[in-house]
């Protein structure tokens, strides 16, 4: 047993001296007929060389993102990841570390964590960022639920430019405390912004908008913000991070709370998760955060260090009135994030921003320009677009995948109101080769 | 002997330089590059964000120096009660990077992740066999959300009957998720008070079931590390009364092979892999709680459901009653790979000697230190065991000051105060991944720490001293947060 | 520059806290003739992601041992690596330090190099080990230098059972010296002794033959001892310490020295190199060894600590005078090598012996049952053996790619003598399975 | 006020117990296993070798607290002169670990290897164009083994042409391989003295040269840190008597896209890939050190020789005049992946800025210096600069007392006592890759301890006191060398 330190005689010894015969005599106040009875029924132990075989085999059944030219977005995106993250965050005092209970003993984690508040703070233009959330989706529901917390109010809008997914992750959440959920429909790819006013009232919560919004577009959130803030509820945007080097940041626009998906900083897709869930409010909302929070303080000598804080916010303090149920969150996504943020730098998260539209604009018109191709939407779009295709997208996806390119999301999946609807990602990954290779195979996919 | 170095007091801000930077990214191969004339200028940021600027090198060194600066199972012995900080293997890892693992997209399509979709599926049929459940769903991100899952499946079940029942019986000594989770999925909670070793006082239980009692939720093995005997007897009396029973599965590790909770007529369960299934905790998470439940459950399950019809794997999207989803996608895979791996690598007899061996190593523990401190329970325990730090605190020593001292003697510190219901509890798990040799070190540590209390506080009190920093101001901490770094010139 | 720290701005401070002007002022002692006067003719520098795609398809031309089934051979070895090695070496502080010349900030290395020294010493069966030597050919020509400056006798004999590479490396180290070379001729697969007992003579400073040798083929040792010792020559062994732990070690067979290449010992076989130079001695040849040598000592306190000893024998103190010019070694792979065994243990590299041995054999006997095939050596084998083929053993190997399988080694290109040999090797990786697969190739490709 | 912590002193035989173990070995798969009944028992080892019985956390925790013994270029500064330790980019960690490089046998048929063959053939080339040299072998499996490659070529060279040359001339600031690989080769070493910056001293080196010289070998820059400005009329006046010249490229950090030794009229030169070309030291190593020669030492060139003819990559072993091989194989390719990425990583500019950059951060920090030690040399330095302690060492501070005292200070030493020719020598190279903040933070550091030399000399003549250990007993080392554990039973 690799896994296992003791010997058989070593067992025997402490098993003397505990004073008892056998294990077996440690499990007497199991009453037998809760023992089982029989060995597991689970496959055999398997030798690594025989597992790393296996594994290597189940997983090339798997269309990766370094075989396959990968336009899929949809909240999940294949963004460049610099090399050192994969070694710092193996360094195994991070990686096998718990939560920082002991902040002595702690302060490599405690350290990354407070850098990366800062650096998503300064990213969303808040006052305050959490340690992190599960993903962008629970972060989304916990705003919600937080801004039904501060206000009282027991209704909330939600634009349909949010991401379908994370919208029904809402729903999950708001079930328990019975909050109504409104969405507001979208005009020509952005929050129909008469619709939203109409919409919101004064049991409203919170507004909801994603920036950019799940099709790419960019939506008026300034205006958005005034709707909501004109009903007394709270304005939450929903914004991924690798985006805000470049796009204006939601705090300059009048969001209360900027939540979203943070994977895109240097976070491996990884089948849809761990992700990175990000959650940033002003500053007179902080003690109704969810989440762990660490804190700037000094010691016995008066020298610098850092602290979990504010926990009579979480369960282990608070219990059933605590602002959320979380406990262990996705601290080591954090630091992977921490670490992208520090190599890509002021001017490298900027670039990424940059050539990612570039490219997404350059893709659009490529294939905007195929016969029965049109853009779904007018309003300006950031990384990402929708396609109306002359006929079925699950079977333009099939036939690309066969020229090694992964074509996009089709949104009939997602949003049942996009029959011929076909979301595609450009990142700054994506070359130009891989994009007309796209174009090319695309033609000839609908010719 | 020693005398400090010049301790490394850096964050990453500080290292920044105007004009330096570590990126790599490529030129521009598409004409027009400017994103002036692609997007309008409202969207433009105004300033750039003000973040680091930094080379390659030193960020290697800050965060290779920061690493430093932290105990991690990887070079100490992490005994934290209820966390269960076993080692992580590294062919986890190894096979967690695979590319077709680490680089698939999770709307890729069902014919392009058969592998991933397979892995998970068998993970499913695993976790069930383990726990005796009907049906697993990997969906849940950690224990908590666990909860949540099994908690809200609970709510549907019992509305689909047309039943309203409000009420969730928690006991005391339950973990802090499990009222918030309760609560977050609606319930008003009801705290159960336990008996002493933290089993369920049977007639208070009885008075407070009823027909407006939805779920009653426990912790088996509980909080103090002691099986509940009398688990039929608290299934049967809460199905008399239409009332399911979860379990908190936090403490798997004690009983893989040995009991499951779907035998002992549990209706939910969930599963900790960052704790049992030695995915890694990384300083707080990513973890993963996949919940398992009982069939007449299964229509609640979180959407999408992988399913296996002949040779393909799908995820099944239509099912009306499902208490909705709970991630944007299908789970931490990255994590399903790992508890994967670790299963495939110990087979059923490999999983039945780690909880043999938790259990071993926590009486070890418990028999060394039962002269030195008191137990909270009598008999021997499961894999964990908790102790009270009353005699210490008696001399001016409590629980948190002894978790100080053992930082210093080279180990990490147990949970403390938690269960709530042990006065100054300490509550150590040392796992099956830990040798006699490393249990006899560190309870010779807390031994010593026990005279030291009697004999010599002022040691204990001033601890830690080999470590970056000294006890820190928590209440200056909250009193005045400051939660982000600010450039001096702002500050 | 993500590797150059400076930016323009500090580098104008600097050069003004210097005094001069630019940085060409500071290479005014470089003569005008003496510079270049144009930029260096290398590809235009490439962004991470591109060299990364452009190395994964290069590298994807080369037939790796996870996608073919590797019987190969003669030096290299797929044997298990333990997946605990790699994320070890990788810490950076192992794998960013140099020689361990402060011993104080050094004790990591020199601690692992002692545990080395110590476990090379057991699996041969010497009294001492040093801390590596480049690879095993090198070590072999160290180890007959060696004898030469002990014996003060000019000239060797080489078994031709010892590996034609590794006679060559000898043959470039002994040209220098002008150590005549003479090459002891094999008999049914091992070394003719009494052929071996007329080459020895009063000028033979060592005799080298190898265990097991290159055609994987037992030699008797004890008598090749016997033959050199009464000549008042030294026995040089040669082999690989993986097959150590199941064979009877050099030591108790009468070798002077045991050297070889430790590849096998968890170092990836990486086209060849770096590899492991094995290098082990009698205790009363110590001071006349090569390489480093870490020892025991304790520090000011009394306390045990390590530190690189005997340095008297070493060029950077005894320069023409030192026993080797070796400097730079492969701490690493030795380091490797160190985790490998320590993961390996008593039991299990024993059971890599017992596991390779079984294979090796059920291969020989299933590929010699096939028409025209033949083993090319009657006598008792480990887990490498050669075949005589009906045909050009190169068709053979190329048509079996086809199969992803890796055949063997023609012996023609190592040693002309074997028209039509192919050298094969079975590790304990190898599945039944795969050589089933091989069985039923080779039969078909002979047909 | 930190205080002593245990420090952890342990072997990895010192944590071995019978019967436990880390490894994970397949069953045996075919119907004979015992290796009695397959090989004669005199084959079969008598007693099982005495070997480490550890489960797998005991090894991972072990080697991860044995190199937080260690500093490397990862955690701390390490200005070890002639060693150039410079950020060794994470990159080509990753790129070397491709399954295609890493798993590749070197015997695998030439049209299965074709992309090693290409990475190979492109390196030489681009090796060739940054020295300026005709043609260049990978196959030197360090510096060392290059000069004694480059020597034997020239050896090889005369003997071609009916000369028997018997001495080589090398200057007495030569690093000790210069002298140990050129007497392996069977010449004479002749001692030349330099002049006090380390330059030639002409008159000497004319009065030397003659008919039984074979070859001059210098190191350019020199190891005082200065470019050799006569070079051309060295190169000359040795070539005026058939005399080759040999450079030693351990330097060419400070070189790169500057100037080049084939211009410089040097016969051959060799690399050190991982000095100048990122490589890792490991410890120790590996390294990889290139040989480069002109035209017409090619005949002699180690086999094989990679070659191209049209798409087709190949070995090429009919050479009927080489020195023959100096490995098994190729080289050592891993390092050859690593140099490669490098190259291509850097570009042209981005190679001479590395130059420029290592000789800007040297002049720095000698000038920083200048006021408190003495310098070797006047005017600037090229990469690295030599200063000495005479000045400390009348004060009873020796370089190596400085160096101990460093290690306190969170610095790795500089070199010590090279060149021999420089009294108390202190040989520091900053590299490009380090930033002024961290050459400011030496420098006080250095400036600290000159001041402490005169003013509280006690704390440096104890240090270092918070490494592991402290000064360790050489004498007492080497007088009884005790090279192995031995078991204490056995002891
Ligand atoms: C008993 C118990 N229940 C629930 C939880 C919550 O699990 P998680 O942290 O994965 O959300 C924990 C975690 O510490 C626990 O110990
Ligand atoms: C000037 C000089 N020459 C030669 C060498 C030897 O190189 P290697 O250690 O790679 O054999 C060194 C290494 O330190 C050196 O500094």
């Amino acid at each position: 047993m690799r896994y296992i330190s003791n010997t058989p005689a070593q067992q025997r010894e402490m098993l003397a001296t505990i004073g008892v015969g056998s294990i077996e005599d440690l499990l007497a106040r199991i009453p037998a007929k809760a023992r089982l009875s029989r060995p597991l029924n689970v496959p055999a132990a398997m030798a690594e060389s025989d597992l790393v075989r296996h594994l290597r085999r189940l997983s090339a059944k798997n269309a990766n993102a370094d075989d396959f030219a990968c336009f899929l977005g949809g909240g999940s995106y294949d963004h460049t990841i610099p090399s050192p993250i994969n070694h710092l965050i193996l360094r195994g005092e991070f990686f096998t570390a718990y939560t920082p209970y002991q902040p002595e003993a702690s302060q490599g984690t405690l350290r990354s964590i407070f850098e990366y508040q800062t650096m998503m703070a300064e990213l969303t233009g808040m006052d305050v960022a959490n340690a992190s959330l599960y993903d962008g989706a629970s972060s989304v529901a916990e705003a919600v639920l937080m801004a039904h917390a501060v206000t009282e109010r027991k209704a909330a809008v939600i634009s349909k430019g949010v991401n379908p997914l994370y919208r029904q992750v809402v729903e999950t959440y708001c079930e328990g405390p019975a909050i109504r959920l409104k969405s507001a429909p979208l005009a020509e790819g952005v929050t129909d912004l008469d619709a939203l006013r109409k919409s919101v009232s004064a049991q409203t919560a919170a507004v909801v908008v994603q920036y950019p919004n799940f099709f790419g577009c960019l939506e008026d959130i300034k205006a958005a913000g005034e709707i909501a803030h004109a009903a007394g509820a709270l304005l939450i945007v929903v914004a991924d991070p690798v985006n805000l080097g470049l796009l204006t940041p939601p705090g300059a626009l009048g969001a209360d709370l900027v939540v979203g998906e943070g994977q895109g900083l240097g976070v491996p897709m990884s089948f849809g998760g761990p992700n990175l869930g990000v959650f940033a409010a002003k500053q007179e909302l902080v003690r109704r955060m969810p989440g762990r929070l660490v804190g700037a303080t000094v010691d016995l000598d008066g020298k610098r260090g850092f602290v979990l804080t504010l926990q009579t916010r979480e369960q282990h303090i608070r219990r059933e009135k605590a602002t959320s149920n979380i406990c262990t969150n996705v601290a080591l996504c954090a630091l992977m994030a921490t670490i992208y943020v520090s190599v890509m730098g002021k001017e490298g998260l900027r670039k990424v921003g940059e050539l990612s539209t570039a490219k997404a604009h350059y893709a659009a018109q490529a294939f905007a320009k195929i016969p029965g191709v049109e853009l779904t939407f007018k309003a300006p779009f950031f990384k990402e677009f929708a396609l109306t295709l002359p006929k079925s997208p699950e079977r333009v996806v099939k036939r690309l995948i066969k020229d090694r390119i992964l074509a996009g999301v089709p949104l009939k999946t997602l949003d049942r109101a996009y029959k011929n609807g076909l979301l595609v990602a450009v990142t700054e990954k994506r070359t130009r080769e891989e994009i007309d290779a796209y174009a090319a195979a695309l033609t000839a996919a609908l010719a | 002997m020693h005398t400090a170095k010049p301790g490394y007091d850096k964050l990453i801000f500080e290292l920044s330089t105007p004009g330096r930077h570590a990126h790599s990214l490529p030129e521009c191969d598409v004409p027009v590059s400017d994103p002036a004339q692609l997007l309008p200028a409202q969207h433009l940021r105004a300033t750039a964000a003000e973040l680091p600027e930094v080379s390659e090198v030193d960020v290697i060194r800050h965060y290779s120096r920061l690493s430093q600066m932290n105990y991690g199972v990887d070079t100490h012995f992490y005994p934290l009660g209820s966390c269960t900080m076993k080692y992580n293997p590294k062919i986890n890892e190894d096979m967690a990077r695979l590319p077709g693992f680490l680089r698939l997209h999770p709307l890729a399509p069902e014919a392009a992740s058969q592998g991933a979709l397979q892995l998970m599926h068998e993970l499913a049929l695993d976790l069930a066999e383990v726990s005796g459940m009907d049906h697993v769903s990997l969906q849940p991100a950690a224990g908590a959300q666990g909860e949540l899952a099994g908690v809200l499946m609970i709510r549907a079940y019992h509305l689909a009957r047309g039943e309203r029942r409000t009420k969730v019986l928690i006991p005391d000594s339950a973990h802090g998720t499990n009222p918030a989770s309760t609560a977050l999925a609606g319930f008003s909670v009801v705290e159960l008070k336990s008996e002493a070793n933290g089993d369920v006082d049977l007639v208070d239980l009885e008075r407070h079931l009823g027909p407006d009692v939805a779920a009653f939720m426990i912790t088996q093995p509980n909080t103090l590390g002691l099986f509940e005997s009398k688990i039929h007897q608290i299934t049967e009396m809460c199905h008399a009364q239409g009332v399911q029973v979860y379990m908190d599965g936090a403490n798997f590790n004690a009983i893989l092979g040995i009991t499951r909770p779907g035998d002992l007529g549990f209706d939910v369960c969930h599963f900790n892999l960052h704790k049992t299934f030695t995915t890694p905790h990384g300083g707080g998470g990513p973890g993963s709680g996949p919940v398992g439940i009982k069939d007449h459950l299964a229509p609640f399950l979180p959407t999408p459901v992988v399913v296996k019809d002949g040779d393909e794997y799908a995820l099944d999207w239509s099912r009306p009653q499902s208490i909705g989803k709970l991630q944007a996608f299908w789970g931490n895979f990255g994590m399903h790979v790992r508890a994967w791996t670790y299963i495939r690598t110990m087979g059923p007899d490999g999983l039945r000697a780690v909880s043999d061996n938790a259990v071993l190593n926590a009486n070890y523990v418990l028999r060394r230190l039962e002269d030195h401190y008191d137990r909270s329970a009598p008999g021997p325990c499961m894999h964990e065991c908790v102790v009270s730090a009353r005699r210490q605190k008696k001399l001016g020593i409590t629980a948190m000051d002894i978790a100080k001292r053992l930082l210093d003697l080279g180990f990490y510190a147990p949970s403390t105060y938690f269960p709530l219901i042990v006065e100054e509890a300490l509550m150590i798990e040392p796992t099956e991944t830990e040798s006699k040799e490393t249990l006899d070190e560190f309870c010779d540590a807390m031994i010593q720490i026990a005279r030291e209390a009697r004999e010599s506080p002022q040691i204990i009190l001033e601890a830690p001293v080999t470590t970056p920093v000294r006890r820190l101001d928590q209440t200056g901490a909250a009193r005045q947060p400051r939660l982000k770094w600010t450039p001096p010139a702002k500050a």
